[in-house]
């Protein structure tokens, strides 16, 4: 799910529960769903504005690539 | 509604119950596991021209059912623990200014939030003294669905009939279960109504024993016969008195109306008890396990017997103090960690070795734990 | 199996099991029986683990518990791992095909409920109906023309074919395990 | 008494317990003097109250009277209203028993614009249990619970009331009796839920901590510190400390309660 | 505060006694007629750095206290019977959360509003059992002024040691009379305060059993150890379980802490009880015309014995049960209409005939009445 | 999750309870971002809260935390706060938890202006006891108990606590995090009572009695329907309805409660 | 008490219970106090606004002379 | 008077009667013995009849109430008639001189208390402490030392003079009447 070495957006496939949220929210559609779950398939077009990050309810996203699993 | 076998839920028939007895108002604050009775107050009710209304807390909804009572609507409220504790100084408002109404309390487990869903028995002792001051009530407690249905509909009848709140104590488990039941005729159901006071009346005094029964006949409020209400010591007019006369004649005529009934309050159900050494009591859901282990150990041909408690206050001492002499042991079992087992002391007056078996894990108490303690109080030295 | 038949449906929240659990009372009701049905709540009710039993007897039903099903449908592995070991010895246990059987301690019927609601009704969310015609088939614990009757009265109105079709692949998926289980 | 009020008083009950001086007679006064400028049905009136000593006034009036448990004149009355919406039901209450232990349902009744009037005995003091401190009692003033001056800050009962739905809301006080009967009136006449802040006095504890402990010298302190709401307008939050705005605050016609469920009654009925 | 000898009200001496025993926080709300310690306490402790706040009603003040409690203060609410009744919900959070609290309900008559300025004895029932679910509680009722000062003491210290709530049950009779008393030197009060836990622990469990008798080590808020409450059945973390297993040991822990010490909490009087043929069993101030009656019976030189139970709960059945087979009556005295008699039945198990004094009118029982129902009592066919 | 941000978390009782797409999750982390922001000290915060879904959220929180009886979680914080006035006190409740049967404890503690902030996790409908109507839920919603249309009108949560004293009140939403981490911060320091009422979604019984089941629905209805205080004062009120208006409402300087308490303190000790 | 003929004012003295009210705030001063009880003493000067009725606390005031105690 | 000796003292709200019995009984402590005092409440607190009771003994008190007055004191005629007739048959009766006295049933003395406090000095307000001066002149229940003391621990400060005043006019009266009657 690493898509760049410098910059990524990690999404914790445990801890998400498929709401969508993450997936229809991102202001440039970062995000596609695989039968609910969220994949980075844009990561390019992210603007690091993190909003999928703070509105995640299950803290599932880090945006920035921070996370290790 | 007709004769039809159909499966319902506990909480369903005490709505279903409720209706058929009368009632027309429903006030309460939703809580697990008893919030089905409201939800379906909510969508029966207006239906038949009756009135239900979602209230801020379990205080205020006592009181609007009191309200409403007064106002000449049959009226009932449920809840579980928490609420029914918070509803207790209201309580003893209808006890004392004799407002029929229905207070219903699907217990679940405690104390404070404990176990929201799962079940228990623990407010036996307080469905009797969780207000302040001494007081009347009735409460009843159904072991199957059908019953939930009739005994509501008894707990109506006897609100109505005594001017005094009957609680229903329901456990999670059979509030909650799914039965097949086959409900009466409404035409063959028995319904009480308040005694009314004489429309003509000159001076109407609200609390007067007329009937020389204790009960005094109840005006309702704007139909013609404008009186006074008040929770402070009374007398017969209904104003207030602290005249030690005055208290003494309310408070003995309060208890009075119920401990000179009890061949009409009092209900048990009482198997195999003739010939029992062992006679196991219980109520509610406890009582289907008690029910399903005497039967297996009557197959053993062991001599148990059992008594089920549907009126729980108040307390059925006849019941035990009846029982032959060939009984030697009492167990009762209760989903709590032993409060009516005092009660069956108290009129065992020692005649009767009592023991209890108590469960309060948030568990129906099981048969063949009945069963395996039955055996070591039998077997006891 | 006996006057008092238990019965433990279990899964995820969300199957809709309980209300599989109902009509499968309801049937036993129409069949003349007598039926009990409960469920459990987890503290929330919402999510995570679900179970309802059912309890369907001839003679008036007294502890309503189930004590050690004769029955057990389960959709799950989680469910099947906590539940599997608390059966009759002659009891039975039905799973979908996607759980691993592990130790099998009585006769075990795999069958591919989720798969069938899924592709041959086309919903996944009538694996619940799938499962009711499947445990009926096999076990026979209530009649077909009742178990019909109960799924009508239930299911929301517009569901009713797509529940039937459910239930019928169901009545097919055990039929055809018990006839190879005969033939075997 | 004068002879056409005497109908609405249990006449055999006076002379009523309150003090000499006591603001809750005069209020009760005011009250009955509304109802029966009105010519309203005295016997579809049904008037409610929780403890205080304000709330014994039911006592005294010849009405379907209710003295319930401490707080809860709102939710009994609530009850009897939904029951019964032909009746007119009048809660008296204290500004202890309205605005303390009863608060909350005091707000969800303005919530609900139930068809109730409530007046408030606002003496700012808890006169019954003999002078703790109320929701009502001036910072700095001295009560029993407060022997080195109250800290806690004061409702606004009107501002409150508006705010959580009130469609009526009015203050007036006992030595403004003329206006507070009109104000009283208005909102009998109000469909929907009425607040009538009703400021009163006693003398025997408010009073008497707070060196005014003669009733005539209560009633210039009210007389005193009361402005016309009009005027308040214009003046800023420090010229208003220590004021006591009297008026009328807020009007609405909005949907009442028991009228909204006799829909819902209907539509039940048509099967939704 | 000196040992001369001074007047003082019942009341007084339970804010005097509350300040000795350390409270230093006080949430209330008035009523009648526990006034008096609100009053006192508003002015009193701010001298010794406590806090008093008036709460909006009797709930919150409840939860203020039991809030001030875990924040580390000693705290204290009193009240009489309709905010008894209202407490209870939060009573039971304090019972099931272990956090020291003491109550005091000063009673009057009842029930609902009542009879607001006269004695009575009617909460007994309700101080065991108004809130709901299996919960445990301690109980004591004070006779003297002095006695008031005394137990309101213990009534700390019992809540401290075992953390559980502790009710000190007054009746208007001693709260509002004044009576000589000689306070004990301050250094001379044996002060118990709660176990703390080891500040070095790594990972505090709140509710683990870590001595072994049955009462965790209490953390405050923010003193280092952060942790969680809640009024739902834990674990020993304290965090929500639903575990059958869990339940039960929790459950059986808290009732165990109470009666696995019974030696020291049970307090109670005999008087005369060694060759007596008759006991009279009372509590409070009740208590008092019992003193007398038994000794205007003495004097006249009949066997008349009292027992005089300073812990009400739990129920000193020991004391019952202990008592020598000379003794042939228990009488039960109490202002109200009955209500502790049906312990002692339960713990007389046929061995005592038990029979009751009660008087429910607003005025305490007077001595003359003791001795010719003790009379009619002895003279029974 | 962010690893500055574990220390507050009980990692360990992760995942949540929450239903998949339920915004008091959401809530919960913008609480915890706004105290890391602030960088408080961890050790001296105390989260109270009563029961119900919201009230769920301190159990996963790394402070002193307490999860009292329903409704009374502003009661038992202010003991807290009262006794150790040094801990910094939040209180994170429901909208039936706080405004229903908490409404009193909620408008007293508005009133004594005790240094408390409170999020109110306002779903409007009692998610926890399975959908029933809430003092929040709008009028013509439909709810369990609801099931003809919600017929009570609904309370506006800032102007209340506005009106009862509270000196500082904003609205923010589930779908406007990063102001609202920014309003949040902001109370925290406040020095007084301070009110976020924090809109959520619960999609499981709100959104599916309401034909909006699923989260992204929910947060889309929300997105659509506020506007910002600013704007909002320049509509009427007709055009305001359905309309949820978010931002800073009020903020006043006025005596903290329980500085004022110490000065009694010194007051008595000083023999008055 | 009376003063005239065809008007009076009538203050029941059973009910009174001297709190000096009407005395006080009567803008015509018809009242004077003989020991706390409220006399008559000036009604000539009343203007009949019956501003002591309203604001007896007791009822024990009757403007216009109607009474009949 | 026996050990036990009952005092009730009587009259309206306001009198400041209880206030008496506060100090009656502390002049009893400071004597030495044990004293128990306790009023009764009417419902509302406020006006209407007012009766404190002492009770002063050698032995410790138990049943704290008044069952009959060794002494009775009223300032009204409502409470003389209300308790006149529960006295001990030795009893005493001291009664305001404005009082008429309907069959006396034991001795009765009667004296201008009211009119002492008002005239004499100054204040009726002092006519409780008036009042306690005479009572104990002609009862000899407390030493006059210890009422002087207790008189000045209670009084709000600023009136110990004019309460000294009142009570010294009480001893007065009661040490007159006392005079007198023995003269008889
Ligand atoms: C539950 C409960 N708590 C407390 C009381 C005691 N109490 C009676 S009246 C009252 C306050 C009355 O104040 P308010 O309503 O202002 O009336 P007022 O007497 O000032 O007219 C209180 C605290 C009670 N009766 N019931
Ligand atoms: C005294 C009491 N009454 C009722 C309940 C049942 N109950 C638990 S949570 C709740 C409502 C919660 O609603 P809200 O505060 O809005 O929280 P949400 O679940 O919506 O987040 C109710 C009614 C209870 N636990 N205690
Ligand atoms: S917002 Fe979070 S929980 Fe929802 S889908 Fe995205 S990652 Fe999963
Ligand atoms: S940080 Fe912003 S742009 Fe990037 S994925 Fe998240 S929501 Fe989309
Ligand atoms: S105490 Fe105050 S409010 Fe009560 S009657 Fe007296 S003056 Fe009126
Ligand atoms: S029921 Fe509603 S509020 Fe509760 S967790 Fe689910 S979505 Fe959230
Ligand atoms: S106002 Fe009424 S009570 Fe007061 S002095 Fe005048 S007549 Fe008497
Ligand atoms: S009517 Fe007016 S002017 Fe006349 S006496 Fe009364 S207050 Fe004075
Ligand atoms: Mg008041
Ligand atoms: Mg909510």
């Amino acid at each position: 799910m690493m898509a760049e070495k410098t910059f990524s957006i990690h999404v914790n496939d445990r801890a998400c529960k498929r709401c969508g949220i993450c997936i229809a929210f991102c202001p440039k559609k970062v995000f596609s769903s695989e039968n609910g779950k969220p994949v980075v398939t844009n990561l390019e077009a992210c603007i690091k504005c993190k909003l999928c990050e703070l509105r995640c309810p299950d803290y599932a996203i880090v945006v920035g690539g921070e996370e290790n699993e | 509604m007709n004769s039809k076998a159909i499966l319902m839920q506990g909480n369903e028939a005490c709505v279903e119950g409720a209706i058929a007895a009368g009632m027309r108002f429903y006030a309460g604050y939703p809580i697990t596991p008893s919030t089905e009775i409201a939800e379906l107050s909510a969508e029966k009710l207006p239906k038949v021209g009756g009135k239900f209304i979602q209230m801020e807390d379990e205080i205020a909804s006592m009181g609007a059912v009191i309200g409403a009572s007064l106002a000449g609507l049959k009226a009932m409220t449920a809840t579980s623990g928490p609420g029914f504790s918070l509803k207790q100084e209201n309580i003893g408002f209808a006890c004392l200014t004799e407002v029929p109404c229905v207070i219903v309390n699907v217990q679940r487990g405690g104390p404070s939030t404990g176990l929201p869903t799962l079940p228990a028995q623990g407010d036996v002792m307080q469905a009797r003294w969780g207000t302040h001051g001494d007081h009347p009530i009735i409460v009843v407690s159904p072991s199957y669905v059908k019953e939930v249905y009739e005994l509501t509909i008894r707990a109506f009848n006897l609100s109505e009939k005594y001017r005094v709140p009957c609680i229903l104590l329901m456990d999670e488990v059979v509030a909650h279960m799914r039965e097949k039941v086959e409900l009466p005729d409404p035409s063959s159901i028995k319904i009480i109504n308040r005694k009314k006071p004489d429309p003509t009346i000159k001076e109407y005094e609200p609390y007067k024993d007329c009937d020389g029964d204790g009960i005094p006949p109840m005006a309702n409020f704007g139909e013609g016969i404008p009186f006074h209400v008040t929770g402070l010591i009374h007398d017969i007019t209904g104003f207030p008195s602290t005249s030690a006369t005055v208290t003494e004649a309310l408070i003995t005529r309060l208890m009075k109306k119920i401990y000179d009934n009890l061949d009409d309050i009092l209900d048990y159900e009482s198997i195999f008890t003739n010939d029992a050494d062992t006679v196991i009591i219980s109520f509610g859901s406890t009582a289907r396990s008690v029910m399903r282990a005497v039967q297996i150990m009557r197959r053993e041909g062991q001599k148990i017997g059992m008594l089920r408690l549907k009126t729980i206050w108040p307390f059925a001492h006849r019941a035990i103090q009846e029982l032959s002499s060939q009984v030697k042991n009492l167990i009762v079992a209760e989903m709590n960690f032993g409060q009516l087992v005092e009660m069956v002391k108290a009129s065992a007056e020692g005649r009767f070795y009592v023991a209890g078996i108590n469960k309060f894990n948030g568990e129906l108490i099981a048969p063949n734990e009945i069963i395996s303690r039955t055996r070591e109080v039998r077997s006891r030295a | 199996m006996g006057e008092r038949t238990e019965i433990r449906l279990s899964g995820s929240g969300g199957q809709g099991l309980i209300l599989a659990g109902i009509i499968l009372a309801e049937a036993a009701i129409l069949d003349g029986k007598n039926a009990v049905q409960s469920q459990s709540y987890g503290p929330e009710a919402r999510g995570g683990a679900s179970r309802a039993e059912v309890i369907i007897s001839d003679s008036p039903i007294d502890y309503p518990k189930v004590m050690q099903p004769d029955i057990l449908l389960t959709l799950t592995e989680e469910a099947f791992v906590k539940y599997k070991d608390n059966i009759k010895s002659n009891g039975i246990i039905i799973i979908d095909s996607s759980i691993r059987k592990s130790e099998p301690p009585v006769k075990i019927v795999s069958l591919p409920i989720i798969e069938t609601a899924n592709k041959s009704v086309g919903k996944v969310i009538v694996a619940n109906i799938v499962s009711l015609g499947a445990l009926i088939a096999v076990t026979k614990i209530v009649s077909k023309k009742s178990i019909e009757e109960a799924v009508m009265d239930r299911v929301p109105k517009g569901t009713e074919e797509l529940n039937r079709k459910a239930l019928y692949a169901g009545f097919e998926l055990g039929e055809f395990q018990q006839k190879q289980y005969k033939n075997k | 008494m004068r002879k056409e009020l005497e109908k609405y008083f249990r006449t055999e009950k006076l002379p009523h317990i309150w003090c000499p001086g006591c603001g809750h007679g005069i209020l009760t006064g005011a009250v009955v003097r509304a109802i029966d400028n009105l010519k309203l049905d005295q016997g579809k009136i049904c008037i409610v109250s929780g403890i205080g000593c304000s709330s014994r006034a039911p006592g005294y009036l010849n009405f379907n009277t209710l003295h319930t448990t401490h707080g809860r004149a709102l939710a009994f009355a609530t009850g009897i209203k939904l029951a019964k919406p032909e009746l007119k039901v009048i809660v008296l209450t204290g500004d202890g028993d309205c605005a303390a232990i009863g608060g909350n349902h005091f707000i969800h009744a303005c919530r609900r614009n139930i068809d109730i009037t409530t007046v408030v005995f606002n003496n700012n003091i808890y006169g019954m249990t003999s002078g703790q401190y109320s929701p009502m009692t001036p910072q700095g003033a001295f009560a029993t619970t407060a022997p080195y001056g109250n800290i806690d800050r004061s409702f606004d009962l009107c501002k409150l009331a508006q705010s959580a739905g009130a469609t009526y809301v009015a203050r007036g006080t006992v030595y403004h009796i003329p206006q507070l009967i009109k104000l009283i009136e208005k909102a009998l006449l109000h469909k929907g839920f009425s607040l009538i802040d009703a400021i009163s006095i006693c003398p025997t504890y408010f009073g008497r901590k707070n060196k005014m402990s003669s009733p005539v010298r209560m009633m210039e302190f009210i007389k005193d510190a009361c402005i016309p709401a009009k005027n308040a307008e214009k003046l800023t939050k420090e010229e208003l400390a220590g004021k006591i705005v009297i008026g009328e605050f807020y009007e609405e016609f909005a949907p009442e309660y028991t009228e909204e469920y006799a829909k819902v009654i209907e539509k039940a009925r048509e099967g939704k």
